[in-house]
């Protein structure tokens, strides 16, 4: 079933990972039902180093993905799970209200 | 003689890397040269197939399959022995020397051409044969024969890669549309070819001068491995050539191929389908040492090497 | 009258949408007496679809505006009612600290 | 006789985007290759007309314009009445087929020189002339001539777009450089145009994959309206290439640019300023299965009728 | 010493500015011990005009660095004490949640 | 005679500008563009310095050195005493003066090499040479001889930004590889030199049409002191060239590089080492004013008065 972010209070996670997984990020997003998201592509450090995004390997991708708040912190948990283990991976959430 | 003015911009690149300077190529650039060099080294491969029967070039493309097997499997125990990695880190590594570096093989191409020394047209078919086998054999490494459901994503993965389909998908359309066909295309795939990989050795020095660091923290076996791979490399190659009779050009070619070290396609497919393998290992020895090593001694050296072989050969 | 974001509480009102209404989006904006905003191109999902933002019809843009709180709902009101009946249009509004 | 090789590009990317490959043309690469691709035709057809009296060209092109004014007549209703179309939606669409396509001149005109066919260099001129009064007759079509306000907002839009800019512009700058001027600009405008167009399509060939899926749950009126259209429209624009005493490479090209859908000013203008039609609609149509069909199927179909057309007429 | 983003309550500090001082200002904020940040490049308008990002001179970057409520108001004053007097920048600061 | 292209496609931009289309080069292209006029002129000064004995400009050399930092403190007390300009604007603007605008100098040998005008081939040379010493009379104007510790910084960014590597390094490679070595990468750095000069000029054209606004606003002192200081600097420029006895077109150059205003290495530097110089001054003159009066006025002026300089000097 598609589900969209309803009006109201709900909570913004933001997840900053390697631009090579994004097709397998965005699957396991939609798996759960989640159809909205915004993708930037960005550049940056953590701990995996410094990311410089100037070609393929050093690519990083931000997937912004407000929905309600009893979704995010399962989403943010299994995209962890999922990806944390091989990738540079950093999630955060922020609340949010949708007008 | 001159120095061929493509290594000058690597030359540059590192230079301006380590003096810190803010240059460099953005993002979408880099896709662009790189997309023109893969495109460039397909079209090139497939208009050679086109002016030869494909099933003669069958035994010679046997024969690389083969050397981009048995050089990840000569790369593997080195790595996992001598060099005390992890199973995947090491099968990761040794898959990257078993494929080839599209770079390289553009630098040696360009060095040839430069001397006027005449190559088999058809060298670049086997740049895309030799892509494909080390990842196979290097994911099989890693993870063996167990897991049999990812294999289709894997292949996927490999074979449908952006650099893969541009490289195969440059092959067929210049196979299908031959010398003649290309003409249109060629101001822009031909001619531009040795500017437009000036600025991709620009990026990729800049971009080894940054991996300089990540590599003495890594210690010295993998700066040894870097140089010692692409000469026994080098030394397969150049015994696969002569068994197949290629010219002295076509010697150093497939010399400098088995001796390169990809860092575009096996990145990328070790990545998603192997993820637990380190990037910076093989990525900090591919392309802070090899690629380094090779267009700038590398080539030259099997050259020499090619030369004193041929005349070997001719001896017997 | 020209407002610019003042130090302390502020709301973060995040617009996404189409490239193709930049110029109207802004002008929208401003006329608000809003003149601070960063803008970035992305890519996306949503109730419309996917948009890739590979060549022009499918280029997004997210308009980050900083303001009063009191302005930020009457900003996102104003520009769902102009927009959001024919283009793509998301907006979230976030908490926000001006220092 | 081989294919040519920009339209292999194009099959290269369906083909990749029905694999579902990672590749794609960054946006700004995308910019790029479409700003000279537009430069490049504005500035042949300007070119053009600094060689002949621009007066004499005036009947072509006010029989030029009548004829994209006719294309959307004609193609409005087939969508309202047999399509069951939207007003705006009926509207928007015929808009695309009255207005054109550079991508699809390009590669007709590209056909034609493949082939030796001459033609009138001025063609360029009529993609300029051709772009413009089917956006304004679609949007009278869908608005009605009520909201006075919005005209100038809407002509600023038409007129004022990227594509309209670089087209008009690029007409300009040849005309009044003339031949001798833009000799120093060839080597990027006119030398790389053939590579430029081939990256082109290639990105054409992964945005019109994208659009298949689209398509089929739009149902099947908008397949067979996007086949249909270029054939009446092909035969629209033989007609008044015979009128107009054309060439056989004139009559094609004119024949094809009738036969195209717009899929770059048309879709721009419209969605600024009919924002209520869905470009899902024109867009899959035009660019899914009009596109792909002409520069398949359609170019050497328009040739074929042409050269009947030619013969019939000096038979009369 | 390093610290990253810890699991738990957290600060986003958004940093925007001109890409002229990227260089200098990631090495401020790693002069605080922070070293994870996500950069983008951004154009936008603000109290010293319109920064278009179309080239060098207007090009504008979105420093978003997560970090321990504690650091988040200091790393903001550094920041703004070190550049507001010569560069266009503006800084805002979110409550997020590391999962 | 007919107009120079490239000029047209900055009165494009201009008018794209004007008319605010929302025409732009994307930054990535921007960039890419940028990079290839910087290397191709670094490239073309490197040949030229690589086939005489480089003793023997170390005479010009200086002179320009000398000649770059007359400029800034000619111009200095003019914006501080006339116009009212705090000490570190007047230093920022006077080195925007004392330097040399890449873009100005190419349009300039575009115009002699049109009119088939000779000139000496290592003018591109004193591009580079030139960039540099205003900067640093500038920033030491600014600052005064005090804080000693950011002399080691600034240094590094006036020499390591991004236009400098690329014009150095270019320079370095050209002068290693010699004539000969660049042969293969010609056709990007050298063939399609002026029209990527065009597709630069268009987006500068935009960002002059933008920087309108902000000039009228600043009062008209900067608008006269855009147009009057490159009187001065051509005056200056064409003396220089007669006491070193340069060509005809050698003369247009040096005039035109000492009338021409940096808009790209002075506003970077000036940005990173003194902050408190407000940009919109700087940039709006030299970008907004003395840039498209140089390239439509200024040059053929500076070709008359080199003309009258050279036939009174052979009166003499
Ligand atoms: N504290 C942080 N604040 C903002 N972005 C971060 C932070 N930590 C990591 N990132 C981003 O997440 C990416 C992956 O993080 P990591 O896996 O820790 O290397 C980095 O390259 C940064 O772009
Ligand atoms: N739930 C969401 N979270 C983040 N971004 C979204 C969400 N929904 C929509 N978007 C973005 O807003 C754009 C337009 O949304 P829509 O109008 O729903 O198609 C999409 O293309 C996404 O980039
Ligand atoms: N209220 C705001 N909301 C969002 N972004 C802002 C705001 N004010 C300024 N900015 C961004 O910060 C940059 C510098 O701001 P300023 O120094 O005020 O010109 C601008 O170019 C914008 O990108
Ligand atoms: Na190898
Ligand atoms: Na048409
Ligand atoms: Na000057």
């Amino acid at each position: 079933m598609v589900m969209t972010a309803e009006e109201g209070p709900a909570k913004l996670v933001s997840i900053v990972t390697e631009a090579a997984v994004e097709t397998l990020l965005l699957r396991e997003i939609e798996a759960m039902g989640i159809d909205g998201y915004t993708i930037a592509d960005v550049r940056g450090r953590g701990t995996r180093g410094r990311r410089s995004g100037s070609w393929d390997a050093s690519a990083s991708i931000r997937v912004d993905v407000v929905c309600a708040p009893v979704r995010a912190e399962a989403l943010a948990l299994r995209v962890k799970e999922r990806f944390a283990p091989g990738y540079a991976l950093f999630i955060f959430i922020c609340d949010a209200w949708v007008p | 003689m001159a120095i061929d003015p493509v290594i000058l911009f690597f030359v540059l690149g590192v230079a301006a890397g380590l003096m810190r300077s803010e240059l460099r190529l953005p993002a979408p650039v880099y896709e662009l040269v790189s997309m023109i060099l893969l495109l460039s080294i397909g079209l090139k491969g497939g208009v050679e197939l086109a002016r030869q029967p494909a099933l003669d070039l069958m035994p010679q493309i046997a024969a690389v399959t083969v050397m981009g097997i048995v050089l990840t499997l000569l790369a593997f125990p080195l790595l996992r022995g001598l060099g005390r990695f992890s199973r995947v880190d090491a099968a990761a590594i040794a898959a990257h020397y078993g494929s080839v570096s599209v770079g390289t093989f553009a630098v040696a191409a360009a060095y040839l051409t430069y001397r006027q020394i005449g190559f088999e047209q058809h060298m670049p078919l086997f740049v895309v044969v030799l892509e494909i086998p080390a990842i196979i054999i290097g994911v099989l490494l890693a993870k063996g024969l167990g897991r049999q459901q990812a294999w289709g994503r894997m292949l996927h993965e490999v074979l449908c890669g952006k650099s893969m389909v541009l490289l195969v998908g440059g092959l067929l359309v210049g196979w299908v549309a031959g010398e003649d066909g290309v003409q249109s295309i060629k101001p822009l795939f031909f001619d531009l070819f040795k500017g437009v990989l000036a600025l991709f050795l620009l990026e990729m020095g800049l971009i080894a001068a940054g991996h300089v660091g990540g590599l003495l923290r890594q210690g010295l076996f993998l700066l040894g491995f870097g140089m010692a791979m692409p000469l026994i490399g080098a030394v397969v190659g150049t015994m696969v050539a002569l068994g197949l009779g290629l010219s002295l050009g076509g010697t150093v070619l497939l010399a400098t191929m088995a001796a390169s070290a990809s860092y575009i396609a096996a990145p990328a497919a070790f990545r998603l389908v192997v993820p637990e393998a380190k990037p910076a290992f093989s990525l900090a020895t591919s392309l802070g040492v090899t690629f380094p090593f090779n267009i700038v001694l590398g080539i030259p050296l099997y050259h020499w090497m090619a030369e004193r072989a041929q005349m070997m050969k001719g001896v017997w």
